[in-house]
């Protein structure tokens, strides 16, 4: 049970957090003038690697802010 | 015309005996009908809410983000008041944050949840204040009575 | 007899210094890239291959699933392969010569809603057309198929049928790997362990081998088989894959006596569970939401899935949990799995099966061979294309019609 | 035979007392204190089971949860399987036997109690021996936090076993105990150490009445832990290693020191090292003939054991060559000490094999915020476990920002000892009775078959033979089983490592995970201020998420056919009212809430007037439906949306994340008032007149309120918003109070539609009103690959903005495909009720379906059977027939449009 550190709320249980993937993924500005394959990317993919990973994460049971951090997704060390 | 409804407004015997079953160990009811309302702003600094008159409250904070936004929850929530020599014990049977007295304070808060429930939890001089979402407050009721038998007499 | 040694060969592979070079080179020596090997050689002649295992062969989530082998999914492209799989595995033991533990006791996927018996019939219907064994059973069917469920109407989520599958079973994975291995090995085929794939060769688009951690070895095709690290192996062609790798919780009890004659699987409150042969139960747990390669998952996942197990098998309650432990799932965004060509050519990927890869092995095995061996895909993973993602058509295994595991 | 083999005195057993229990259906008597295990022992049972394979007769081997041998199944007071009768605590009536193998669970429900507790503290400390006791008391010396976990009935660890120092031990542990701020918890298992210092433990707590929990989780967080686990003796490979009457030469001296028992009376002892050297020096003052001490690194060896139920004599060659047949009952084996690494490797440390002590211990550098201290971190004498204790301790009450004080250490001499011999097997005899795994019946001959197929790995060796895979999770012999792996392969022990440790460090009972999440505590129910009502009404209940809605209401002798039919007539012809509660509801306001809005759902929402209502359909980025509701404009910056009742927190994630990861820009503010509001839906023709005389004030006409428009008035006297929406075509109202208000006003909608027949109708019955106008129920009707146009809801998709969620998606090519799977109505040519999951084919003997029933209902104002389904290119199939898949056979239906009933609206303003 990780301990995830809420800039507001300060660190809590992950159990309170909803998950949100790769951190720093913009919507497109203007959807229309990208290929459907420059679209797909942005649906569907996502970095996946193996050591530190800017991540996003809500605190769904607390403030329901949402905020991003550096996790190692081997040894689930939060980094910054 | 009809009263109003409180959430647990049945539970209230339930609610009662606990406190004679665990001989003041765990003492719990609910705290109906509260004025609640969420304000929206983003103060920079203290924030102080003034009365005005007898109907009229200001929250008063030196504001970053003018835009600001009150909601009338004042039903969203209901509020039940728990307290009892073992309360810090009960509590830890279903709350994850740790709510010492060294580091959660007379006066501190916290959103979180009990028994899997969404809550708010204020600490108030003898006992604790858990505001939970109405349509949660019945099964809170429940765990808490459930939880209690812990420390009912009968060892 | 109760934890008996099955009857092992006295030889199962030589363990060979790396040649030079392969015809073909398949990356990770798991469940996958073993049969892949295997039906190389067999059904395609194609015997200079080596399999290469960062670790020890099948070490990864072949040694880590919950074995729970059936073919019932939902849309036509995935029962296609998995049926395929099922009945190579009806044949497996013979063809491999080899006591893989493989058991038809059927499997029961449970509904919990009225929204989970419309999904569950409408699963039922679809896999007959599919012509899959498969049948709607109401509450008291289900407890004659496995009488300890508790099918009573006032808990939580009470237990409104389950659709049937009698072919479904399970199988011991340490043996159908070694199975494998040893039939591969016989063909000729070098399994190469302690060999980790450090980058691979790539002149003018096209693949010419791979730098390992025991030297580099030319190849005249490279066939991705890493489930897991199929990302982090894919990046080393500059080759992202819409894959995100999650942790997968797996337990067992300690030996019991027979109480749960069939597997049960119930994703409303996520347990999936069978007693194995020597008389464990054997149960899968939820997902971890965040990505994760530590093999390792968070305790209220445990805590959640006992919770639901004792739900659904009051009987369980004194049984004990043993040991626990966790795998990595690579997860695509529909949930099922990519398995073809790449933008790199000679180089070819089979990953993304999430929770479905054990059951898939010969299946996968079979078709992934032939997609290596031809350069194109075999029709039954031809849906499978990287290409889905950018139509739009994908194989949403994980709309509300999901059964994960 | 009444414990022969009890000592005249000595122990840490109540021996003023007599336990009475059933072994094997023979009675003993033991003493509080006692673990089934010594107690057996202090009555000659030796011979506990039989090796699961072989059915070699088993006895006790060690004396605490290492135990690989001595497997009970408890019989009485409830079935409980797999328990090692050494970690048994004896109480009186107890009814167990020996087990070969498995365990039996009991058929009956557990009458038990289980719960769980969250702690949180400075300094986790995990072992109460010498090491952690030193390193709590110096901690608790602070003023810090300190938790105390330990897995026996009291404090003292491996002193109990030596009986040394126990007056400091008792000492320490009352001060702890009495400490406000120190939870000292004995019969408590650390049994997994997870992120975070996230430590899970389980306390027995024997004794107890049925009200209060027999099993507690205890989840600790720990700012620190220090790991005081200690070391596990270990065994040697040699024929007949296994026969009853051989044991870890450190566990008998436990028997004699903490509980008066004397395992046998003539002893042989077989070492590598000193420790069974003060093992054989106890046994002896305590009256056990010592036959011989055959020490390794002397040039001893063994060369036979005879004796099948029990050691009769052993076979000792001499270091200068000669052989010695001695008589004896009891084989004392010691090969070394393993320092108990199982929570270090659980917490992401790594075990590294330690030559001059010949075994693996903690590297020293977790990544996590903890430290071992003792026979744990390899260091086997008394005083430095003491001195390595007490530092913990006082770093973990400095990492705390507290200071420590100090505390009283024994004074203990550590003796010069001789390193210890790292052996593994002794050479002669069968290899296939010389075992490394008792519990699994794993030997010498076993794993040199294993890797004779070819295998390296020690992995593949463990699983091929199943070595170190069974109950006691191979604590005796897995640093065994690398031992003779890496003699087979001829390779370093430390390059071969020990296999990873898993959670839990012991067997922990499904019940105890599940604790009190049981029932209806498994998922939190979520209900209505009507809940009451329903339920005191007859309602049928429908699971919707966590939420209890009404389904239907019975009324005497009715099935739910005809209450739905009757529910259904009402709404059509008369009046109804549901509880629509549970709809969510979010307040969005602030100058940029309308933008915002356009943003998220499919149509035009700016547009909107205040006072006007509009329905919306809102998207995921690759354009398949996620949700639609109703949004309100209350006023210019001001909106109230609702949602779908099981997307209502989904909804407003969903929300914030925009708002706050790409639109942080916006001038927005969403806020949850669900249960603010209590919402009745008023439905039917008579529904105006009903209104009518509860809201006198209102103007309730045609066109003084027309349809999608929403006022605020008194209702029932009380303070309402009353919206005229329908789901179902025909003339509606909802209408919304205070959560308080809810009961008020329900009867007064009742009392006021008595005369109408007003009637309360639930979810089924809305299903069916909405399925005959073509309504889609989102997750009924789609499945997370529907798109707003497939649903035949285009007109709800602005072609005016210049974006919104979902919008770039429906020009991909398979998006954009003129023959994707369409919503469409279905009539069956012989009126029988299709099954919803049922499969559409163009003939009857066709496989390739083209598509499926995604609802189907009888209706009432149809006189009918009717169905909706998802078909290919249905919309260009209206007027011709598919068969629709049967359980058994097909049937033929008709394809019609999804609006089946009114398809002019005429219905609509009454």
């Amino acid at each position: 049970m990780m301990l995830i550190p809420c800039p507001w709320c300060g660190p809590r249980d992950e159990s309170e957090f909803h998950y949100g993937g790769q951190a720093g993924v913009a919507y497109p500005a203007d959807p229309d003038a990208l290929s459907d394959e420059e679209w797909a990317r942005y649906l569907f993919f996502r970095d996946n690697p193996k050591g530190p990973f800017r991540e996003r994460w809500s605190h769904s049971a607390g403030c329901r802010r949402w905020f991003s951090l550096v996790r190692d997704t081997v040894t689930n060390e939060v980094l910054r | 015309m009809a009263e109003r409804n409180s959430p647990l407004g049945g539970a209230a015997d339930r609610l009662a005996a606990v406190a004679a079953a665990t001989g003041g160990a765990v003492t719990v009811a609910e705290v109906p009908f509260l004025t609640q309302l969420n304000v929206r702003t983003r103060p920079s600094g203290d924030v102080n809410v003034l009365q005005l008159g007898p109907d009229e409250w200001l929250v008063v904070g030196s504001s970053a983000s003018a835009v600001g936004a009150a909601v009338d929850v004042s039903a969203q929530r209901t509020t039940v008041a728990v307290g009892g020599s073992r309360v810090l014990d009960l509590l830890a049977m279903g709350c994850a944050i740790d709510l010492h007295p060294r580091v959660f304070r007379v006066g501190d808060c916290a959103q979180t949840t009990l028994a899997h429930a969404p809550v708010i939890i204020w600490r108030r001089e003898t006992e604790f204040w858990i505001l939970v979402r109405s349509s949660f407050a019945a099964h809170l009721a429940d765990w808490i009575v459930d939880a209690a038998q812990e420390f009912t007499a009968g060892d | 007899m109760a934890g008996g040694l099955v009857d092992h060969p006295e030889r199962l592979w030589r363990n060979p210094e790396p040649a030079a070079a392969y015809d073909v080179i398949v990356v990770g020596g798991g469940g996958h890239g073993l049969a892949t090997a295997y039906y190389l050689a067999k059904n395609h002649g194609i015997t200079n291959v080596a399999v290469l295992e960062k670790g020890w062969l099948a070490g990864g989530n072949m040694a880590r699933n919950t074995t729970i082998i059936r073919s019932n999914y939902l849309w036509d492209e995935s029962a296609g392969i998995y049926e395929h799989s099922l009945k190579l595995w009806e044949g497996l033991e013979q063809e491999l010569d080899y006591p893989i533990l493989f058991s038809q006791r059927g499997v029961l996927n449970l509904a919990h809603s009225l929204q989970d018996v419309r999904d569950s019939v409408r699963r039922v219907h679809a896999n007959r057309l599919n012509g899959i064994d498969a049948e709607w059973l109401d509450p008291a069917q289900v407890r004659e198929i496995c009488p300890i469920i508790d099918i009573s109407p006032d808990v939580r989520y009470p237990v409104h049928g389950a659709t049937y599958q009698p072919r479904a079973g399970i199988a011991k994975h340490d043996h159908v790997a070694w199975a494998y291995a040893r039939a591969a090995d016989a063909l000729g085929v070098d399994l190469i362990q302690d060999c980790e794939v450090t980058g691979l060769r790539i002149s003018g688009g096209r693949v010419t081998g791979v730098h390992t951690t025991r030297g580099t070895i030319a190849a005249g095709r490279v066939a991705l088989s890493a489930a897991g690290h199929t990302s982090v192996v894919a990046k080393m062609a500059g080759i992202d894959l819409p894959l995100q790798s999650h942790p997968l919780q797996a337990l067992v009890s300690e030996l019991l006596e027979p109480v749960h004659p069939t597997v049960v699987m119930s994703n409303a409150v996520h347990v999936y569970v069978s007693q194995a042969h020597k008389g464990e139960l054997v149960m899968g747990a939820g997902i971890d939401t965040w990505n994760g390669y530590g093999q390792r998952g968070a305790f209220h996942i445990i805590e959640r899935q006992m919770a639901a197990a004792l739900e659904l098998f009051p009987a369980f309650a004194r049984a004990h949990v043993l040991r626990t432990w966790g795998g990595i799932v690579d997860v695509t965004p529909d949930a099922s799995p990519i398995v073809g060509l790449s933008p790199v050519d000679g180089l070819f990927l089979n990953c993304g099966w999430g929770t479905g890869g054990f059951k898939a092995t010969p299946g996968v095995g079979w078709c992934y061979a032939h997609t290596v061996a031809h350069g194109e895909p075999h029709p039954l993973n031809a849906p499978f294309s990287l290409e889905r993602f950018v139509t739009g058509a994908l194989v949403d295994e994980h709309g509300a019609a999901a059964v994960a595991h | 035979m009444s414990q022969a083999f009890r000592t005249e005195a000595g122990g840490l057993v109540d021996r003023g007392r007599a336990l009475a229990f059933l072994f094997d259906g023979r009675e003993y008597e033991g003493h509080p204190g006692d673990t089934l295990a010594s107690a057996l022992l202090a009555n000659g049972v030796h011979r506990v089971s039989s090796g699961i394979r072989t059915g070699r007769p088993r006895g006790i081997f060690a004396a605490g949860v290492e135990e690989p041998n001595a497997l009970v199944q408890i019989e009485e007071p409830f079935p409980e399987p797999m328990l090692t009768a050494t970690t048994v605590e004896l109480y009186d009536g107890l009814v167990a036997r020996g087990l070969r193998g498995r365990g039996r669970l009991a058929a009956d429900p557990d009458p038990g109690r289980y719960d769980g507790m969250y702690a949180h503290c400075d300094v986790l400390v995990i072992g109460a021996g010498p090491a952690g006791l030193a390193a709590a008391a110096v901690a608790a010396s602070s003023g810090a936090r300190v938790v105390v976990v330990d897995d026996q009935i009291r404090a003292g660890g491996s002193l109990l076993g030596t009986g040394e120092h126990l007056d400091w031990v008792d000492r320490v542990a009352a001060e702890l105990a009495a400490a406000p701020e120190v939870r000292l918890l004995t019969r408590t298992t650390a049994v997994g150490y997870y992120d975070d210092n996230y430590v899970v433990a389980v306390q027995r707590r024997p004794g107890l009445p049925e009200h209060r929990a027999r099993e507690r989780v205890w989840r600790i967080r720990a700012r620190r832990v220090v790991l005081a686990t200690g070391a596990h003796e270990r065994s040697v490979a040699f024929a007949g290693n296994d026969r009853p009457g051989v044991m870890l030469a450190g566990s008998a001296r436990t028997y004699v020191n903490r509980y008066g028992v004397l395992p046998g009376r003539r002893a042989v002892v077989l070492t590598g090292n000193d420790s069974a050297h003060d093992a054989a020096r106890d046994l002896a003052a305590a009256g056990v003939e010592i036959a011989a001490i055959a020490d390794l690194r002397d040039g001893w060896a063994i060369t036979g054991v005879a004796g099948t139920e029990r050691v009769e004599a052993v076979t000792l060659r001499t270091p200068d060559g000669i052989e010695r047949r001695l008589e004896a009952d009891l084989l004392l084996v010691s090969g070394g000490w393993n320092p108990v690494g199982a929570l270090y490797s659980q917490a992401g440390g790594r075990l590294v094999h330690d030559p001059g002590l010949a075994a693996f211990r903690p590297d020293g550098n977790c990544r996590q915020a903890l430290e071992v201290a003792g026979a744990a971190a390899g260091s086997y004498t008394l005083g430095v476990c003491l001195a390595e204790g007490a530092a913990a301790g006082r770093r973990a009450a400095e990492a705390a920002g507290l200071e420590a004080g100090a505390i009283v250490l024994p004074e203990v001499s550590d003796p010069e000892g001789r390193p210890p011999l790292a052996v593994w097997t002794l050479p002669g005899g069968d290899p296939a009775t010389a075992f490394v795994d008792l519990q699994r019946d794993v030997t010498v001959a076993d794993l040199t078959r294993a890797t004779g197929t070819g295998m390296r790995s020690a992995e593949h060796v463990k699983r091929y033979t199943t070595a170190g895979t069974a109950h006691d999770q191979g604590k005796t012999s897995g640093a065994l089983t690398s031992g003779v792996i890496a003699e087979l392969l001829g390779v370093e022990v430390g390059a071969l490592g020990v296999t990873t440790f898993r959670p839990p460090f012991t067997p922990v009972s499904f019940a105890a995970l599940a604790g009190r999440n049981r029932g209806m505590r498994f998922d939190p129910v979520r209900v209505t201020a009507l809940h009451a009502w329903h339920e005191a009404n007859g309602a049928r209940f429908e699971n919707v998420g966590q939420w209890k809605r009404p389904w239907y209401y019975p009324r005497e002798g009715e099935d739910m056919a005809a209450a739905v039919l009757r529910e259904c007539w009402a709404a059509r012809e008369g009046v109804a009212m549901m509880d629509a509660s549970t709809l969510g509801k979010i307040d969005v306001r602030g100058p940029d809430a309308a933008v915002f809005l356009d943003r998220l759902y499919t149509n035009m929402i700016s547009t909107l007037a205040p006072g006007a209502i509009r329905y919306g359909v809102m998207c995921r980025p690759d354009g398949m439906v996620f949700d639609d509701g109703t949004v309100i404009r209350l006023a210019e910056d001001r909106f109230l949306v609702t949602t779908t009742t099981g997307n209502a927190a989904a909804v407003l994630d969903w929300m914030e994340e925009w708002l706050q990861t790409e639109w942080p820009e916006l001038r927005v503010h969403c806020t949850s008032v669900t249960e603010q509001w209590a919402t009745v839906a008023l439905v039917g023709p008579d529904s105006r007149r009903v209104l009518a005389t509860l809201a006198p004030a209102l103007d309730v006409s045609r066109a003084g309120f027309p349809f999608m428009t929403w006022r605020d008035a008194e209702v029932a006297g009380r303070t309402a918003r009353v919206c005229r929406i329908s789901f179902s075509g025909e003339l509606a109202y909802e209408i919304n109070v205070s959560w308080w208000d809810a009961v008020a006003l329900w009867e007064a909608l009742l009392a006021a539609g008595a005369p109408f027949g007003i009637t309360p109708y639930g979810t089924e019955t809305m299903h069916v009103l909405r399925a005959e106008k073509g309504y889609p129920i989102i997750g009924q009707d789609t499945d997370g690959t529907v798109t707003p146009h497939d649903l035949g809801l285009g007109w709800a998709v602005s072609r005016k903005k210049a974006d919104f969620i979902g919008r770039r998606s429906f020009s991909r090519t398979d998006t954009a495909r003129p023959d994707r799977k369409q919503l469409v109505g279905l009539l069956p040519d012989a009126g029988s009720l299709l099954p919803e999951g049922s499969h559409l084919l163009t003939g009857p003997d066709e496989t390739a379906a083209l598509g499926h029933v995604t609802s189907s209902y009888h209706s009432a104002a149809l006189g009918r059977t009717f169905a909706l389904a998802l078909v290919r290119g249905g919309r260009d199939l209206i007027g011709q027939t598919l068969w629709a898949t049967l359980d058994d056979g097909v049937t033929p239906v008709t394809v019609t449009g999804s609006v089946l009933y009114d398809p002019e609206g005429t219905r609509r303003d009454g």
